[in-house]
């Protein structure tokens, strides 16, 4: 934030004799703690565990359906039905300490993910795991089609360092080696410094110092972008137009593209009436995404979900079935009244009526300092008032919410799904028969609308199991059907994978020509944004 | 948050001093305390805000979270106090958030004034292991730091409304109230109006409420403003930090919008500055009273109305401790002189 | 004997009082518990229609004896008889009992009402407590006008700070008298008062003894009010009573050292001028009463100290003025040497 | 008559200002003889206080000096007008030429400094020239001299009985050897047997030192005892002023007499008291002509409408006394200067 | 000497409640350290993450409350303070020393210096009664009663930002390396100085009041009096004797501020985005972070009980009444 101290110095004048890339998260102060497989160490809080560890396989996160980009492995060959995996390791990559990186240690990752459950976050049911030359071959207990990107992305660790740690998971790592272009030169709580290693399997990047700052808050984080101390980061800015973008409209920038995730309005399937498909589909007809998208989402943080089956586009459109390819959410207030009349519900004047002549009223829920959530929640309610449903908005404590949201005593809240490579993610958090659990029992990890449908959890075993891929279309397009006809969340917005970043010093960003990768600092494509960055005005 | 505490201890070491005026009826002394301009002043702005928490929702132009295309608007004669990024009009959110604000700060004040009475003086009076017992208790709420506590507290209570908030922030925030009272009646249970009650016959709670509870009186009510303020300050910390589930408004959670939506990085200041001001205002108005009251209690703290004073020559001199000023150092007798008589002076 | 043997109404015998001093880290080591001897063994008689003054110099142990004797306090050792019946209260209803008969009066008439109350709330809780309401506004009035507060109603509502020093000390009286008690504890009530106003108090204590044969226990340090007020003096010193016998005889043929330097210390009009202290008079200052002397307490000041003096308690003997005792060895063997002591 | 030091000249003292002051003391007029006890009697609220504090110009807020002057004699060169000084020439004044002493001493020493460091505080003050050494023996040296071992020199006030530290106080007022010592009920906090030893003291000092002192004090028997002179104050005014002898002998003022009678008296006849009756004057209600009128059991027309003037009885011969009042014969026949 | 058995056991038995309570509040609240993280990685946290961080975090296995409460004292009496969830396996020890510094350094002093620049203006204030000092009472009452954190964003607002002197967030330049270097203590200076402020012009009023009140209160002391008549300079009665013994009672106020420094530092560090201690807390209840929370309580309460000692020793040093003898 300071004009003077050597932090700005090396990048101003001018832009072509920028060395350093300032890189910013909103995560307050850290911790020396660099062990890549923590969720909450400094690295992967500001995302330079990328920078230093490297992942077998580069899959471009925004489409997660492409063929990955060979990277520590050059060759990778799935059988039996996704239970055994084969890797060809690359030759001549040497982590930073000298040593060459080899099989054994692709096999030491996959063992340590292996031997320790908290360090298996995806919780892969690994079989066995052998290397040989420059292979290594892995077996599974179960098919691994929907978590083969999560197998791919696995990280690299070296062996020799990893074999001497007492416990791993209990590491800091103050000293992390891997094969990536840049080591840590320095820590403080704010910044960490990631210089730029001497050699590198790949051409080295043009950027020879990354800073990584974290800010106390959004605000902080903001600010930093604005004045341009921060040239990349992932925040939510309200009013990011005049907040950010107007700062400097030539040079900042943002592109925040779907992934396979969403947020949507979960309901209770289990309370009257919203028990009655008819209902929820009729509120997903008023409910208004531009207005959460610019008024909520401030025009740019979580995309509008456009498809009716609730699948984040463009990223999802190979999976989308044939019949809903052109349907997209559109407010119709008339279509909601006339499926609410069909199904024997009567509008009296402003007060919508039940079968049972009850009128229909509904909590709207999330936790006080959600304010995106509550906002959407707002424009929500707003909405259903125009269908005559009375909606309050309850800004409940988290804690308290996690717990009702877990044991299912809601109306309806702003929640999140699941993501992943495909939309089966999405669709297993919110429908699976088999993490079903009764209204006021808690530990359910998904479905928790309690949305009770044997034809879903049926259809979801079949492709996660299903041998080949035409299997796989029918139930996925069998789950879509169910999506949007019994509608058990109204989906209102994709997830995210974006960035904020400026042009000012640096180009070759991802952005919606060239979309190589998304642009979110902490995600493991930054490494290939890194890469191909280049000094502004170099061109 | 820095709520100024009452200084009250500091003022009166020896209690309720003996009336400066005797001759003054206790009913009129007790009207003087309004007299005072600084307690006047806040009582007005006091009044004025319970007032606003009261009729506030019914004079709000709008309903404070109803949308409208106006997206944060700067003032207008639509919108007095501008909007938010939902078009939302601020001027009814404040008038709307004044009730949550008055009835937490009143309630929260009032609780823990219960409790500071209720350990304080029992400890004081008590004497022995009940005060020690109450003391150490006591003692234990003042090391733990109240905010961090209250937030805490706040945040284990599932879905907490105003009255929540309220009974939370009075159950930790008692303790400067007790022991300030326990001293105080400490020195006040020795006084030989309470042992002369005592040996008039009078019973342990007739001497507690009868005897002793009066002379607190003035020390109960500045520790009372001092709890309110600092239970509005409390309160619109936790709204501001979203720590707080206030459902409905209050100044706090239009701060808390204002600052997660970035107001002032957005230029709306007018989010901002209205609510802000307006627990400024409050709190002045209280510390004014509370100066009132230590003033009441203490006439030394006045500062009298003449400090400067005019000598027969025309300086003007300043009133002060060890140098008196002389008004005129030739004044005439004003008595009668006995002229002498000429034989008198002849003898 | 001059002292005429009136009804006995209260004695105490033997009566002490120990205060236990707040222990430091030091005194733990030493296992030793201090005290403060704040009263001795005091004998003390009231009788019906009498007044018995006690005098002493500050400190002494003077209001000890009289909150002793109202109950107020619990007495370390001794006897409180009451009617020749021993009583010990410490609240309660015998406590109101026994305040009903036994009533004190506050040194300071400042501090013993309360500024909040009227005196009208005073003087009737005295009354409800002890079940003498009847008619409320008569007995006030009665109360009042008992202590010369006329005309009651002038007087009824006002708070205490609206009354002047004799009239709150007045206040003070009626509330005692409310418990139409049968001994009154006076302790220091004209102290703090104006020299003008002194007297109407004292004269008031008087006449209500005489009026309504009262015990009275009359504490003061001034041994010229004592002499014009009661009929029998006391003198403490450092907690023990020295001397005692009619206040006449006290005052104007004192026994003890003590009380004789005490009365030549006393402002004397007469003596224009001579202002000095006589060679043999004892200096000093009054002793600790954690460590007080052993023996005669007196003996660290005294001009005729003895070697007996500092190591054995003196008795009470016997002078030859009936009912005049000091305790001092020099009166031990020949009673007659009472006139070399004096002077 | 021995030469003044002080001479207080229609003196006026008043709390507040305008209408609401308090005229606490009214054209007071009183001289201070060199080497001589001036007593200074009146019931509680008479205005000694004010009148002490004053002269001396200490009076706290919202006390004024509302006329009047204070002229002092040093005993070389010439007098001047203490009411006319600056703040500057007053701080010299004091203590050096007037010093005080209060009547509780416990409160008149800085409870947290040593009665030493507060002694050598004037004189460092006042005497600058004056090594450290020098300054510690002055103190040491007075200190002695009211009975205070060296030893004590680092106590502090609370480590001091109550009668030692009246005496540090003492013993602080005569440090610079002044030519006025003004005392404002000094012993009434102590018992008898200690006042009797300070005082004493008092009188052995004043032989050797020469200075002159205003002693005020509600005990008349203790004044009558110990002063020369006695001048008695009722309602802020003085009402009678005679030497002490003339004074216990013979008061003119029903006033006096009434104060005199008061005291039971421990020798002698047990004589009659009588007592004063009703209650001291309000201040802001002062009774018209003469305040003491309304208690006054020989008071006639003339005193409630006239203000009596303080001045020599007319009637009987009296050279050096004044009385205020206007009994027949009692009404002054000269204004005392 | 008089109280210190006293205060030992006073402050033994205030360390062990308050300890205590420590201990148990943070364990009510309903929630887990692991659904905190859910909130932190909103959405981007798959449910088999969720489970890997329960046995990461050994929270899968239930130990009973009592044998909690029983290591928690194993873990004080050792000084090892567990390992913080959120900055897991950071101990806990390691993030205090972190940010303890950081508080101390701008909250610690500026609470001193706050004392005492209103200490002095309260001394001239009750001492000059009606001057100047006097009619600026009612501004700085109205300047106390801004809640803080809306004068630190204003404050913020109005003279932050790129171009401006005051830096708006953070305890030193982002690229600098802590160290006793001058371009990092000039840094670390500069970073405060806003934060300093704020934090001065809310809490100066409060001193100034009291100081003001009790040197009136002093001032009509007899000893007051006594000095002005025993002729000594104005400045050696105001300091010496009437600000000298004013000051005492302020002395236990002073110490009992201290404790309220974690309190008031939250919003301060909050605000300012400063890397303190309190930030620290608020994170901790965010995150459920037990230990953490733990850890910054044992720091608060130490440091009040420690400020308390002070305050004691320094009472004894500056009232000689309390070193009574026999
Ligand atoms: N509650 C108490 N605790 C400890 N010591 C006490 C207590 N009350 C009195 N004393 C001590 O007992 C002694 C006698 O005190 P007491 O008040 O009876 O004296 P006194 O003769 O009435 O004096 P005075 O004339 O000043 O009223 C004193 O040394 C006093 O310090
Ligand atoms: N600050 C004040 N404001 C108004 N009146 C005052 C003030 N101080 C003193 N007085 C009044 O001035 C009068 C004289 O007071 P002063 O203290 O001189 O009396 P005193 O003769 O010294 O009495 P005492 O014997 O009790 O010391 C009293 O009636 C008192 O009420
Ligand atoms: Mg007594
Ligand atoms: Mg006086
Ligand atoms: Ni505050």
């Amino acid at each position: 934030a300071c004009s003077n101290g050597d932090g700005k110095t090396e990048n101003s004048g001018s832009s072509s004799g920028a060395t350093v890339l300032n890189i910013g998260m909103p995560n307050g102060p850290q911790t020396e703690n660099h062990n890549p497989f923590l969720g909450s160490s400094a690295g992967a809080s500001l995302g330079y565990r990328w920078m230093i560890f490297e992942p077998l396989v580069m899959i471009n996160g925004i489409k997660p359906t492409e063929p990955g980009k060979p990277w520590l492995a050059t060759e990778w060959k799935w059988d039996a039905n996704y239970t055994k995996l084969s890797l060809t390791i690359r030759d001549g990559v040497k982590f930073s300490d000298g040593q060459p990186m080899t099989a054994d240690d692709v096999a030491y990752s996959f063992e340590l993910r292996k031997k320790y459950d908290g360090l298996n976050q995806d919780a892969i049911p690994y079989g066995t795991i052998t290397a040989s030359g420059n292979k290594v071959d892995l077996t599974f207990t179960r098919s691994q089609f929907t978590n083969q990107n999560k197998i791919l992305t696995v990280f690299v660790v070296p062996k020799h360092q990893w074999s001497t740690l007492k416990d791993p998971t209990q590491d800091t790592l103050k000293n992390p080696i891997g094969t990536g272009p840049y080591t840590v030169k320095s820590f403080t709580p704010q910044t960490t410094t990631l210089t730029l290693r001497d050699s590198y399997w790949q051409d080295l990047p043009k950027v020879k110092e990354l800073r990584y700052t974290s800010y106390n808050d959004n605000n902080a984080q903001t600010t930093a972008l604005a004045n341009g101390s921060s040239e990349w980061s992932f925040v939510f800015v309200p009013n990011v137009k005049a907040v950010y973008q107007d700062k400097d409209p030539k040079n900042h920038k943002l592109w925040f593209p779907a992934n396979l995730g969403i947020h949507g309005l979960w309901i209770n399937t289990t309370k009257k009436p919203f028990d009655n498909p008819a209902l929820r589909r009729a509120m997903n007809l008023v409910i208004n995404r531009d207005d959460i998208f610019n008024q909520g989402e401030a025009g740019y943080f979580y995309p509008k979900v456009e498809s009716i089956t609730g699948i984040p586009t463009p990223a999802g459109d190979s999976f989308i079935a044939p019949e809903y390819k052109d349907k997209k959410h559109a407010v119709d207030v008339d279509g909601a009244k006339k499926e609410l009349t069909d199904a024997g519900f009567k509008l009296e004047g402003d007060v919508l009526k039940d079968p049972t002549g009850k009128p229909v009223t509904i909590t709207l829920t999330d936790p006080a300092g959600w304010s995106d959530y509550i906002t959407d929640l707002e424009i929500i309610k707003d909405n259903l008032s125009t269908i005559g449903i009375k909606a309050t908005v309850d800004k409940a404590n988290q804690d308290a919410w996690f717990k009702n949201i877990d044991e299912g005593n809601f109306d309806a809240a702003m929640h999140w799904t699941n993501g992943g490579a495909t939309p089966f993610d999405i669709y297993q958090n919110i429908m699976d028969g088999k993490i079903l659990k009764p209204v006021g029992k808690g530990g359910v990890s998904g479905n928790y609308g309690r949305f009770n449908s044997p034809e879903a959890t049926k259809a979801l075993d079949q492709y996660a199991n299903a041998a080949d891929d035409a299997t796989r279309t029918t139930a996925l397009n069998t789950l879509q059907k169910i999506m949007v006809e019994q509608m058990p969340i109204i989906p209102t917005s994709a997830s995210n994978v974006g960035g904020l970043y400026s042009t000012k010093n640096w180009v070759g960003w991802p952005d919606e020509q060239n979309q190589y990768g998304p642009a979110q600092p902490t995600q493991q494509n930054a490494l290939q944004i890194i890469l191909n960055l280049k000094p502004a005005g170099s061109q | 948050m820095s709520a100024p505490t009452s200084t009250i201890t500091a003022v009166t070491p020896e209690g309720p001093e003996v009336p400066s005026n005797p001759g003054v009826p206790a009913k009129r002394r007790r009207l003087r305390f309004i007299a005072n301009p600084k307690a006047a002043t806040g009582l007005v702005v006091l009044a004025f805000f319970c007032l606003i928490a009261i009729i506030g929702p019914w004079i709000a132009p709008y309903d404070p979270s109803a949308r409208s295309s106006d997206l944060i608007q700067p003032p207008s004669g639509k919108h007095w106090f501008g909007t938010t990024h939902l078009g939302q009009d601020i001027f009814s959110q404040v008038l709307v958030g004044t009730r949550g604000v008055m009835f937490v700060g009143l309630l929260a004040g009032l609780v823990a004034t219960a409790l500071s009475i209720l350990i304080g003086v029992s400890a004081g009076f008590l004497g022995g292991a009940a005060d020690d017992g109450l003391s150490a208790l006591s003692n234990v709420f003042l090391v733990i730091p109240a905010l961090p506590l209250i937030i805490i507290v706040a945040s284990t209570i599932p879905s907490a409304g105003d009255l929540m908030v309220a009974l939370v922030i009075g159950f930790t925030s008692w303790a400067w109230g007790a022991r300030v009272l326990r001293a105080q009646t400490l020195s006040l249970r020795r006084r030989d109006y309470v042992e002369a009650a005592r040996a008039t016959g009078e019973s342990t709670w007739r001497l507690i409420t009868f005897e002793i509870m009066p002379n607190l009186t003035a020390i109960i009510a500045s520790g009372f403003v001092g709890t309110v303020i600092f239970a509005v300050m409390s309160e619109i910390t936790l709204a501001f930090i979203g720590i707080s589930t206030i459902s409905d408004w209050n100044w706090g959670t239009i701060l808390f919008w204002a600052q997660s939506q970035q107001a002032l990085a957005q230029g709306a200041w007018w989010w901002f500055v209205p609510a802000g001001l307006a627990i400024a205002v409050l709190g002045t108005a209280l510390s004014l009273i509370n100066f009132g009251i230590d003033e009441f209690v203490s006439p030394r703290l006045r500062s009298s109305g003449h400090t400067k004073v005019k000598t027969k020559d025309g300086h003007s001199v300043r009133m002060r401790v060890g140098f008196t000023p002389v008004l005129s150092s030739s004044r005439e007798p004003v008595t009668p002189v006995v002229r002498r008589r000429a034989e008198e002076e002849v003898a | 004997m001059t002292v005429t043997e009136t009804e006995v109404v209260l004695e105490a015998e033997g009566l002490t009082k120990h205060f236990p001093v707040r222990r430091r880290v030091r005194d733990l080591l030493s296992r030793e518990h201090k005290v403060v001897h704040a009263v001795d063994d005091i004998k003390l008689t009231l009788r019906r229609g009498r007044v018995t003054a006690l005098v002493g110099e500050s400190g002494s142990g003077k209001s000890t004896v009289a909150r002793l004797m109202a109950q107020l306090y619990g007495r370390t050792a001794g006897d409180i008889r009451l009617h020749g019946e021993t009583v010990t209260v410490r609240g309660g209803r015998k406590f109101r009992a026994y305040a009903r008969r036994v009533q004190m009066i506050f040194q300071d008439p400042f501090a013993s009402l309360n500024p909040t109350h009227t005196v009208r709330y005073h003087l009737t809780r005295s009354l409800r407590i002890h079940g003498r309401e009847g008619d409320l506004e008569q007995n006030l009035r009665n109360l009042l006008e008992q202590v010369q507060l006329t005309p009651p109603e002038r007087y009824l509502d006002k708070f205490p700070h609206e009354l002047s020093g004799g009239q709150r000390q007045r206040v003070s009286i009626a509330r005692a008298l409310g418990a139409d008690p049968e001994a009154l504890l006076a302790d220091e009530p004209v102290s703090m008062l104006d020299v003008s106003i002194r007297l109407g108090v004292l004269n008031l204590l008087r006449d209500l003894k005489e009026r309504l044969n009262l015990a009275i226990l009359y504490i003061t340090h001034d041994i010229a009010s004592a002499r014009y007020f009661a009929d029998e003096t006391l003198v403490m010193y450092a907690g023990r009573l020295v001397e005692g016998g009619e206040s006449e005889t006290v005052t104007q043929n004192p026994a003890h050292p003590y009380t004789q330097l005490l009365i030549d210390s006393a402002p004397d009009p007469d003596r224009l001028g001579e202002l000095s202290t006589p060679e043999d008079q004892a200096g000093g200052e009054p002793p600790s009463l954690i460590a007080p002397p052993t023996g005669c307490r007196f003996h660290p000041r005294c001009v005729h100290a003895m070697a007996k003096c500092s190591t054995e308690l003196p008795p009470r003997f016997d002078l030859p003025v009936p009912g005049h005792w000091a305790a001092c060895w020099l009166y031990e063997a020949n009673p007659d040497r009472t006139e070399g002591a004096a002077r | 008559m021995k030469a003044p030091v002080l001479e207080i000249k229609n003196f006026h003292v008043d709390y507040g200002l305008g209408s609401e002051a308090v005229q606490a003391v009214r054209d007071v007029t009183l001289t201070l003889h060199r080497g001589e006890v001036l007593g200074l009697a009146g019931e509680s609220g008479s205005g000694k206080s004010t009148l002490a504090y004053g002269v001396t110009r200490l009076l706290p807020p919202p006390g004024v000096i509302s006329g009047g002057s204070v002229i002092y004699h040093p005993p070389n060169g010439d007098a001047y007008d203490v009411m006319a000084l600056t703040d500057a020439e007053l701080r010299k004044f004091r203590w050096a030429e007037t010093s005080i002493v209060f009547q509780g001493a416990m409160n008149s020493l800085n409870p947290v400094h040593k009665i030493s460091t507060q002694m050598i505080d004037v004189i460092k003050a006042h005497e600058p020239q004056l090594s450290p050494s020098a300054r510690v023996a002055r103190a040491q040296e007075m200190l002695k001299l009211v009975g205070i071992s060296a030893d004590r020199m680092d106590a502090y006030p609370h480590q001091l009985s109550g009668g030692m530290r009246q005496r540090v106080m003492i013993g602080m007022a005569l440090v610079l050897e002044p030519q006025v010592v003004i005392m404002d009920e000094p012993t009434t906090a102590l018992d008898v047997v200690m006042q009797r030893q300070i005082l004493a003291q008092l009188v052995e000092l004043r032989e050797r030192l020469g200075f002159s002192i205003l002693f005020i004090t509600h005990d008349l028997s203790l004044l009558v005892e110990f002063s020369d002179r006695i001048a008695i104050m009722y309602g802020g005014r003085i009402v009678e002023q005679a030497r002490s002898v003339d004074l216990y002998k013979d008061s003119l003022h029903p006033y006096s007499e009434g104060l005199l009678k008061s005291f039971p008296a421990l020798r002698g006849e047990r004589r009659e008291l009588a007592g004063i009756p009703g209650s001291p004057p309000d201040l802001r209600g002062m009774p018209s002509g003469c305040s003491f009128h309304p208690r006054c059991p020989q008071a006639f027309d003339r005193c409630s409408t006239e203000i009596p003037v303080l001045g020599i009885p007319a009637a009987r011969n009296y050279s050096n006394r004044s009385v205020a009042c206007w009994l027949p014969g009692r009404v002054p026949i000269s204004v005392e200067r | 000497m008089k109280f210190l058995l006293q205060r030992l056991a006073f402050y033994v038995f205030t360390a062990w409640a308050a300890l205590t309570i420590n201990f148990f509040i943070p364990r009510l609240i309903p929630g887990d350290p692991v659904t905190s993280l859910i909130n932190k990685f909103q959405g981007q946290m798959s449910t088999e993450a969720i489970n890997s961080l329960y046995v990461l975090f050994g929270l899968d296995k239930n130990a009973s409350l009592w044998s909690q409460y029983v290591d928690y004292w194993g873990q004080v009496f050792h000084g090892d303070l567990g390992l913080s969830f959120t900055f897991f396996p950071t101990p806990v020890a390691d993030i205090l020393k972190q940010s303890l510094p950081w508080t101390i350094a701008l909250v610690g002093i500026t609470t001193f210096a706050s004392f005492m620049i209103g200490t002095s203006l309260g001394v001239v204030a009750g001492w000059r009664r009606g001057s100047i000092m006097d009619g600026l009472l009612p501004v700085t009452t109205f300047l106390s009663s801004i809640p803080y954190f809306w004068l630190g964003l204003l404050a913020i607002t109005l003279l932050a930002g790129p171009d401006s002197f005051f830096p708006s967030s953070g305890g030193y330049e982002p690229g600098l390396v802590p160290g006793w270097t001058g371009s990092f203590i000039g840094s670390a200076i500069q970073h405060s100085l806003l934060p300093a402020l704020t934090i001065l012009i809310s809490s100066v009023s409060g001193w100034i009041l009291t100081m003001r009140n009790m040197m009136v209160t002093v001032a009509s002391e007899d000893y007051i009096t006594v000095a002005h008549a025993k002729g000594l300079s104005e400045r050696r009665v105001m300091v010496s004797y009437a600000a000298r013994n004013a000051l005492l009672p302020n002395v236990s106020g002073f110490a009992l501020s201290l404790g309220f420094i974690v309190g008031g530092t939250l919003l301060v560090e909050i605000v300012f985005s400063y890397p303190g201690i309190g930030y620290n807390l608020f994170q901790a209840v965010g995150a459920k972070d037990y230990p953490l929370m733990q850890g910054v309580f044992l720091v608060i309460t130490l440091s009040v009980l420690v400020a308390n000692l002070l305050a004691d020793v320094a009472y004894l040093l500056l009232d000689p009444r309390t070193r009574k003898e026999g």
